[in-house]
């Protein structure tokens, strides 16, 4: 297999050393991004061109010819609101209610997201028995489906679950976690760092793999204590792949769905729903689809989105090396 | 015990255990407890049957009733033990159940039948493990195909994309050329965009392009993930320039350097991204979903999900076939996470 | 014909200017020698010419063509890092023959350039060795070999045998030289090792700052430093410096004692400030009056087979004599030292230019600012 | 001819029809059909999505019945009309665009009915009497709460989280849901009153908060496994889970299928299910005719009911009842009483679930219910928020 | 008292023995160089005393404390590292104090000490430069100064200033002289510098492959070799060897001659077959053709203030003269060499042990396998 995959490799050897003399300096970077910004232009700007235009169209229709063009009324019915701190005061409160929900999620979710995995990824790259076990162990959530990793807790979680039992053999009462908004809240975030803090504590094991032993030697010689070393040394060599976990976290984390989507179907009320769920909820799952509307939704959650990550961006540029 | 106390405990070689050594170990046994219990109660569930499954409160191990075939009845009769009145401490075979009694008879003397009080029974269980589960998936439908569907495209996929990614990164992390920053600018910008908005565009895509219903419908629009490009990139910054030029000196051109020098170097991210790639492949349910409508590119993972109807759900059968689409990715995870560990710790430079 | 051709060729990392200016003809097959204090920019030039480093301004030219553009890969040279830069997930064999592989090179001449280089080298033994699991001096050899075995145009060394002890730096040397001999292309070395700059160069520039301050012969340097910059950085120990007035023909020192000059030697302007310099071979306790100088011992280092002392003069001068063998003085002793006139640099104070006369005419260059 | 059939089910109605369509196939040599066993969310999701670019199958099991309309096949060309409306009467309503469609476009396979489940033990336990088959909500919810008290269960009763099922008992309470045009309005007084018991229920403890209270959006949630459990005295819910019953509960406890309790407009439950239609794009729409119309034949369409425990939807083969195959005693008479109960379904119940936008109305009243269940929202802020929604959606819908 | 020491220590990496049992006592205070061929063990010995590597066996001592399993940190040393090791996201500045901040040593007080190791170390300009930006030499200095500002109870250098020109290599082991008589301090430095070797060590180690050769004062190893790989290794160029059989107090070379070699300095066994040492210094063109070598100039170095003549004598060994100033002969000229019987040396050719008689007793130890 690797030996297939090098003869093809060496083969394209050929075309790129030409391709080589005659773009000067680095315009070479242009072919390496090639092939990748053909797939990307196909499956994702024209998808998210469409879905633009899909964002100015109105009735339930599937294809977009079949469609009628309504301008900015998706828009305009959106953010139709006279407190935007009050759900129950806009036009679609069920869009404002899911936004504030995801507001308050990934405050939550990113910064214990990002803590846990680091924290885990520091401890996996110790010198510890079995490393490669404990690896599996952390990351074996992430292979579950979002529908299995949702019925496990809710099995758990559930009048008679294990926790409740606990509870019990604590001499403690028994809660219905699922019927309390805060409690379904908390779980919520729960279950979704639980199922992909495996996914960042790998990258981040990468990373710290990418920092040389030797400067660890000289801050050992230097006295340092370990959590002087963590901050002066492993955090700030980690950064650009920091930056990977909380842009990625961020990103993701606006846009969870599934596993608390099967998990608290958005409940109670609407305690849990996240804007993901409102998108699938009125695009997909609803009827009538309405297509137009969640395009739209999803351009406003974009638009959003883009703003913090570059608020990131430029916030932890300024810490990692730039 | 102490010896493998003392052998799960062994540091550095140095005596002593630090407090981070007691930190990490209460760690990782929390972690074992919080991130592996819950998976070892699935692979536990999924050797139950339908009936244990829907059970309050719910057992760790599969249980089964255990029965008993007694001459004169047609099928196995469950047995019980009986725990007060005239019959206490005695195994019993129930025959039916009426009302708030229970006919029962005794094992030795099928004929008599006896009647108890509900309460006074308890049933005699054993463990059974149910391989039903996993046999029916095989009978049930074509296991093999999906199997090789999913493996096509879970392989084919990923080698595509962690090669086209990583020569986007790679160009993105070492060469400066105008262009670079409204780039990944564009990569960023391409993970805001849910997947689950532009499903349908997507399919319009595919659609026009004339891969839908085909393994590739599902491995090329896959290919180029914004997150792949973005990890590996940020890895490869961290690899020194001066092996690249080291490498330029003996006249390796650049896609050389790219290949020979940069991937290699990149284990670890690239480790890490196979792992989520493959990951991802394997278990992706939507888009093959809506790509792929004939059952003879169904991938395993729409085979599973097919046990869910509109009202029930086929527990049993579903959690069997997770187990079941688990164990590869589990395999695959536990062969490349060592490579995540082959750092390029030393430079072997100065 | 030049092989190698700097045309006022300047280098700046942002405001930095780290490579002033430098003009510099190598002959083909010419082994030239780049030294300078630490941070003067060898290391910069080097891999301006490899192409490695874009040139701010300037031409560079390989043969007649001028190169500035032309990628580092095609320009076939071999470098040797100063900070080695081997391929860390590559074993020793590998990294030796990557470059080879590059060039198409068949298998078993591959196979046989390695095993003669890695003898060469001593690092036979560890070639199946990864660079984390060498030691310093081992790399540095592997880095060598990576460029030896490529046989290229021209080479060029960063510092390549810094980490290696003395006996193997010899072989080492003897080894360098004849590959240029067997060669005959052109290498840049860059060293700090005056031994080896003395007997592997053909030719040496000395570089300050950014600048080149003299390219020469080795000897022409050591004998006719165009200033005293250069005069201080080739010898070692270094030369001594004296400061001191002209009167006529006749030096006056700070403490009235004065020393008759040879005018044949010299340009002597009268009443310049010069300074005076003297090789710590060329000062000797003596006994005769009229030359000596007094001084007191300050430290004495004894290697075996050659003593320094260092002494204080009456002037408040740093003075170092070089005795051959190992001598019987302590620190205290007071010290009449001998000047060989003969032998002495003489150099203007303010410019630092020599003041002697009839330079040797084949030393190529000699700038100063 | 190759005839794709996109099929999912709850049970084992696909591998059921499939041995019939077998035996199809032997009849017409030529003729192969694949099934395509997918999850009901493509049937859902996908389809349309997939039938609008072109690229359906040539016939699928459809539950969207009255929604997917603009691209199903009519057969009437093909088959036996008389036949089809004989045996298979309101059920093709459902399939039609609305009241001036005549089309036959498709076989209702799986008919279902909702209504409730009582766990027979506990009330016995419980020495409170089983109230009669015209007893009205409030008398079983009082009913259930004794037995929950004198028994301790947790739960007196429960509904499965589904704007269909809580339609049912809308209707008997009198919700029209459609004006005298035809239109839709959902809300009308009556739904409010029941609605707002509803909430009461959930409120004072009758309804276990856990199904409707615990989840969001549209997600769908029952309490079978409470029920199972023993956990539930009164569940209301439908005719599909009698297999799950039979096999989970075993001989645990008795329970039993009783009637829908009545309201002021009757004793209805809500019909529903699911059914095969063949669709215009295809190739061959002879032989998908020809397939459907083998599938009703009355033997067939008994032995595909048979086989896969559903109330028959042809009037022929519910006139003569059915022995359902593989299952026991007990699956079997409760099957036939929700077999009985089909006559006491009010037309207004028929008219709501052969009503195109239906799945717009069910999703409302559950996301909305919810709410105030919940105490997100008031009921008559629920009610009038349902009102806005439905106005949006046939808004959308109509364009 | 003994502020370190070492017993019988060694050394694996899987397989590979690289410390063979090495035992060491320095006492306190004391300036102790490792030197050794390139890959002995000097890095590993080294990082074994700072703790950063493990001990395969053996003990290891600081002050009266078996300290093998105390945490690197605990130790309370500093080091330089052969690779530098500088943080590379750290400014110099930030590398300087960053072990000081460890120590919760007060700021004014930091400020302080890294300005004058910066000073010192002629770095103050580049204080707010990250690494990357600093040439070879530049690094080194700062891996120095982050070692210096620590004035730790041990000092351990690795080949701290390979990388320096001549000059400033001048000055900086003079500060680090200062340093060591300023502190107080043990300092072990890891040198292939001859010179600073002989000049800054009180005793120096002689490493090969994993083991100590010669463990004593620079001047006794460079007189009183123990064997005849210390006695190559010390000095520059190294001693060159002449092979012959005893008859008597003669000694027959291959070609025939014999040179009378004096009784009183050497164990001599009749017809034993023995290697006679002679240093470059102490070999010289001359007319005497009793102790006369005939050979063959193979090629001359001139280093300005020295020379070096390389040829091969006629029974094929090759011999290095070392001349000072410059001379003038050329490849090819034959020559007669005179050796000094007084100042050679005699080793056994199979064990490579010394011969001499009465041997310094100070040389606290010598080990030869
Ligand atoms: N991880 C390792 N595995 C195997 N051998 C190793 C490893 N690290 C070092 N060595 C070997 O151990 C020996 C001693 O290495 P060390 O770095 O101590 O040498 P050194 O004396 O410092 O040499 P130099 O002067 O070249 O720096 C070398 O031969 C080296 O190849
Ligand atoms: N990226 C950079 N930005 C600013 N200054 C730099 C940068 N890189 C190098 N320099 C400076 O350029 C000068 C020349 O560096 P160079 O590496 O060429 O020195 P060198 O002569 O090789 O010194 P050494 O003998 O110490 O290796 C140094 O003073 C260094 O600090
Ligand atoms: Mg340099
Ligand atoms: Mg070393």
């Amino acid at each position: 297999m690797i030996r297939i995959v090098s003869f093809f490799m060496d083969l394209i050897d050929i075309p790129m050393r030409h391709a080589q003399k005659y773009l000067r300096g680095h315009t070479i970077a242009w072919v390496f991004l090639l092939p990748n910004l053909v797939l990307f232009g196909l499956f994702a700007f024209l998808p998210i061109l469409l879905n633009v235009a899909y964002a100015f169209t109105g009735t339930d229709n599937i294809m977009l010819w079949d469609r009628t063009y309504v301008a900015g009324d998706n828009f305009a019915a959106l953010t139709a609101c006279s407190n935007y701190l009050d759900a129950n005061s806009c036009e679609l409160d069920l869009f404002w209610r899911s936004v504030h929900n995801t507001l308050l999620f990934i405050v939550l979710q990113v910064g214990i997201m990002v803590g846990v995995s680091l924290v885990t990824a520091l401890i996996l790259n110790r010198r510890i028995r079995a490393r490669g076990f404990f690896r599996s162990v952390f990351f074996f959530p992430v292979l579950l489906s979002p529908v299995v990793v949702a019925l496990i807790w809710k099995w758990i979680l559930q009048r008679n679950g294990l926790m409740n039992a606990g509870l019990e053999q604590l001499g403690l009462e028994r809660v219905i976690w699922m019927l309390d908004r805060n409690w379904a809240f908390a779980w919520s975030v729960f279950l979704s760092v639980w199922a992909h803090m495996g996914f960042y504590t790998l990258i981040l094991l990468a990373g710290l793999q990418a920092i040389p032993r030797d400067v660890y030697d000289a801050a050992t010689m230097d006295a340092a204590k370990p959590f002087r070393t963590f901050y002066r040394i492993t955090l700030p060599l980690l950064m650009p792949t920091m930056l990977v976990v909380m842009v990625l976290a961020l990103i993701k984390g606006v846009q969870t769905f599934d596993e608390v989507y099967a998990f608290t179907g958005g409940g109670p009320g609407s305690a849990t729903t996240l804007i993901i769920q409102y998108i699938y909820e009125t695009g997909f799952a609803g009827a009538p689809r309405l297509f137009g509307l969640a395009s739209a939704a999803s351009i406003i959650l974009a638009v959003v989105l883009a703003a913090l990550t570059f608020l990131q961006l430029k916030f932890t540029r300024k810490n990692a090396d730039g | 015990m102490a010896k493998t106390l003392e052998f799960l405990t062994r540091t550095r070689g140095h005596g002593k255990l630090h407090w981070t050594d007691w930190f990490t170990y209460a760690y990782l046994l929390f972690g074992i407890l919080l991130m592996f219990g819950p998976v070892v109660w699935l692979v536990m569930s999924s050797f139950k049957t339908d009936a244990e499954l829907d059970r309050f409160p719910p057992r760790f191990l599969p249980y089964a009733a255990q029965t008993v075939e007694l001459e004169g009845y047609s099928k196995p009769l469950p047995l019980y033990k009986v725990v007060a009145g005239d019959l206490t401490g005695e195994t019993v075979a129930q025959v039916r159940r009426i009302g708030l009694t229970s006919q029962v008879v005794r094992l030795d003397a099928p004929e008599e039948i006896i009647k108890i009080n509900l309460k006074d029974r308890e049933p005699i269980e054993r463990i059974s493990i149910a391989t039903e589960n996993y046999t029916d998936l095989f009978s049930k439908f074509d296991f093999l195909r999906f199997f090789w569907n999913s493996t096509f495209i879970t392989v084919v996929a990923t080698v595509i994309m962690l090669i086209v990614n990583s020569m986007a990164a790679f160009a993105l992390a070492k060469y400066k050329f105008s262009g670079r920053a409204a780039v990944m600018a564009m990569v960023i910008g391409v993970l805001m965009i849910p997947q689950t908005v532009v499903l349908v565009p997507l399919f319009i895509v595919t659609k026009e392009l004339g891969m839908l219903d085909s393994l590739w419908g599902v491995i090329v629009p896959g290919a180029a993930t914004p997150t792949g490009i973005f990890l590996l990139r940020q890895y490869m910054l961290t690899i020194p320039d001066e092996i690249l030029d080291a490498a330029r000196m003996d006249k390796a051109s650049e896609w050389k350097i790219y290949w020979r020098i940069v991937l290699p170097l990149s284990a670890p991210a690239i480790a890490v991204l196979a792992i989520l790639a493959i990951m991802w492949r394997w278990n992706d349910f939507l888009w093959p979903l809506i790509a792929l409508s004939r059952s003879e590119n169904f991938t395993l993972q729409l085979a599973l999900n097919s046990f869910q109807g509109e009202m029930t759900t086929q527990w049993s059968s579903l959690l069997a076939m997770t187990v079941l689409t688990l164990l590869p990715v589990a395999f695959v995870f536990a062969f490349l996470q060592k490579y995540i560990a082959t750092g390029i710790a030393s430079t072997g430079g100065k | 014909m030049a092989d190698l051709r700097l045309k006022n060729v300047t280098k700046s990392y942002g405001a930095v200017e780290v490579i002033k200016g430098v003009d510099l003809e190598v002959a083909h097959g010419e082994f030239c020698v780049f030294v300078g204090p630490s941070g003067c920019g060898k290391s910069t030039l080097l891999k301006m010419i490899s192409g490695l480093e874009s040139i701010t301004s300037g031409d560079l030219f390989i043969g007649d063509d001028q190169v500035n553009h032309v990628a580092a890969a095609e320009r076939g040279l071999a470098m040797v890092f100063q900070s080695y830069a081997l391929y860390p997930h590559m074993n020793v064999r590998q990294n030796l023959s990557f470059g080879l592989e590059n060039l198409k090179t068949p298998k078993p001449v591959i196979e046989e350039k390695i095993n003669a280089a890695a003898k060469m080298l001593q690092i036979d033994e560890l070639m199946d060795r990864r660079p984390r699991d060498l030691s310093g001096g081992q790399r540095q050899r592997v880095a060598i070999g990576r460029a030896v075995v490529r046989e290229p145009r021209i080479f060029l060394f960063d510092e390549p045998l810094s980490n290696l002890d003395a006996e193997l730096r010899v072989d080492m040397r003897s080894e360098i030289a004849q590959l240029h001999r067997q060669l005959g292309n052109t290498m840049i070395y860059v060293t700090h090792d005056q031994v080896e700059a003395m007997t592997m160069a053909d030719k040496i520039a000395v570089l300050r700052s950014g600048l080149v301050e003299q390219f020469g012969k080795p000897l022409d340097l050591f004998n006719d430093p165009a200033n005293i910059f250069v005069a201080g950085f080739i010898g070692s120990p270094k030369m001594n410096f004296i400061q001191g007035e002209l009167q006529g023909n006749r030096l006056l020192l700070k403490n009235g004692e004065t020393i008759e000059l040879p005018e044949s030697r010299f340009h002597l302007t009268d009443s310049a400030k010069v300074t005076l310099g003297i090789r710590p071979n060329d000062i000797a306790p003596g006994s005769d009056e009229t030359h000596g100088l007094n001084a007191n011992i300050r430290s004495v280092e004894q290697l075996g087979g050659d003593s320094y002392i260092y002494a204080v003069s009456d002037m408040g001068d740093n003075i170092t004599v070089h005795r051959p063998g190992q001598v019987d003085v302590s620190v205290g002793d007071k010290l009449l030292l001998e000047v060989d006139v003969d032998t002495t640099h003489l150099f203007d104070t303010e410019t630092g230019l020599t003041l002697r006369k009839n330079r040797t005419g084949n030393t190529s260059e000699a700038t100063a600012q | 001819e190759e005839i794709r059939l996109m099929c999912s089910s709850d049970g084992n109605e696909c591998e059921a029809a499939m041995e019939i369509i077998q035996r199809f196939e032997a009849d017409n040599p030529g003729v192969k059909v694949v099934m395509d066993k997918v999850p009901y969310k493509a049937i859902l999701e996908n389809l349309p999505v997939q039938l609008a670019a072109g690229t359906g199958p040539d016939i699928a099991k459809v539950t969207d019945l009255g929604g997917l309309n603009e691209y199903y096949l009519d057969l009437a060309p093909y088959v036996d009309r008389d036949y089809w409306e004989t045996s298979f009467g309101d059920t093709l309503n459902w399939y039609r665009s609305g009241p001036d469609d005549d089309g036959i476009y498709g076989m209702h396979s799986q008919l279902t009915i909702t209504g409730p489940y009582i766990n027979k033990t506990l009330f016995e336990q419980a020495g409170v009497e089983i109230p009669a088959a015209d007893a009205d909500w409030d008398t079983w919810a009082e009913a259930a709460r004794q037995v929950a008290e004198a028994t301790q269960t947790p739960f007196p009763m429960a509904m499965d989280r589904s704007g269909h099922r809580i339609a049912g008992p809308a209707i008997s309470y009198g919700a029209k849901l459609f004006d005298e045009n035809g239109d839709p309005i959902l809300v009308d007084d009556a739904f409010t009153e029941y609605v707002n018991k509803f909430v009461g229920w959930h409120n004072d403890g009758t309804m276990a908060r856990d199904v409707w209270g615990a989840s969001g959006g549209t997600s769908y949630q029952d309490a079978a496994q409470e029920f199972i459990n023993g956990e539930l005295v009164y569940y209301f819910s439908g005719s599909w889970q009698v297999q799950r019953m039979d096999s989970s509960i075993g001989d645990a406890f008795d329970w039993e299928v009783v009637g829908s309790p009545c309201g002021a407009a009757g004793c209805s439950g809500m019909p529903g299910g699911a059914g095969f239609v063949g669709f215009k794009d295809t190739k061959h729409p002879e032989t998908v005719a020809k397939l459907i119309d083998y599938l009703a034949q009355e033997d067939n369409y008994t032995e595909l009911t048979a086989k896969s425990l559903n109330i028959p939807a042809h009037s022929g083969v519910a006139a003569k009842g059915v022995t359902y195959i593989d299952a026991s005693q007990k699956a079997n008479d409760a099957l036939n009483a929700w077999g009985a109960q089909v006559a006491k379904i009010l037309p207004v119940a028929f008219k709501y679930q052969g009503y195109k936008n239906n799945r717009a109305m069910f999703n409302i009243t559950l996301s909305r219910v919810s709410q105030a269940i919940v105490g997100e929202l008031s009921v008559e802020d629920a009610m009038d928020r349902a009102k806005e929604d439905l106005a949006t959606a046939l808004a959308e819908a109509g364009k």
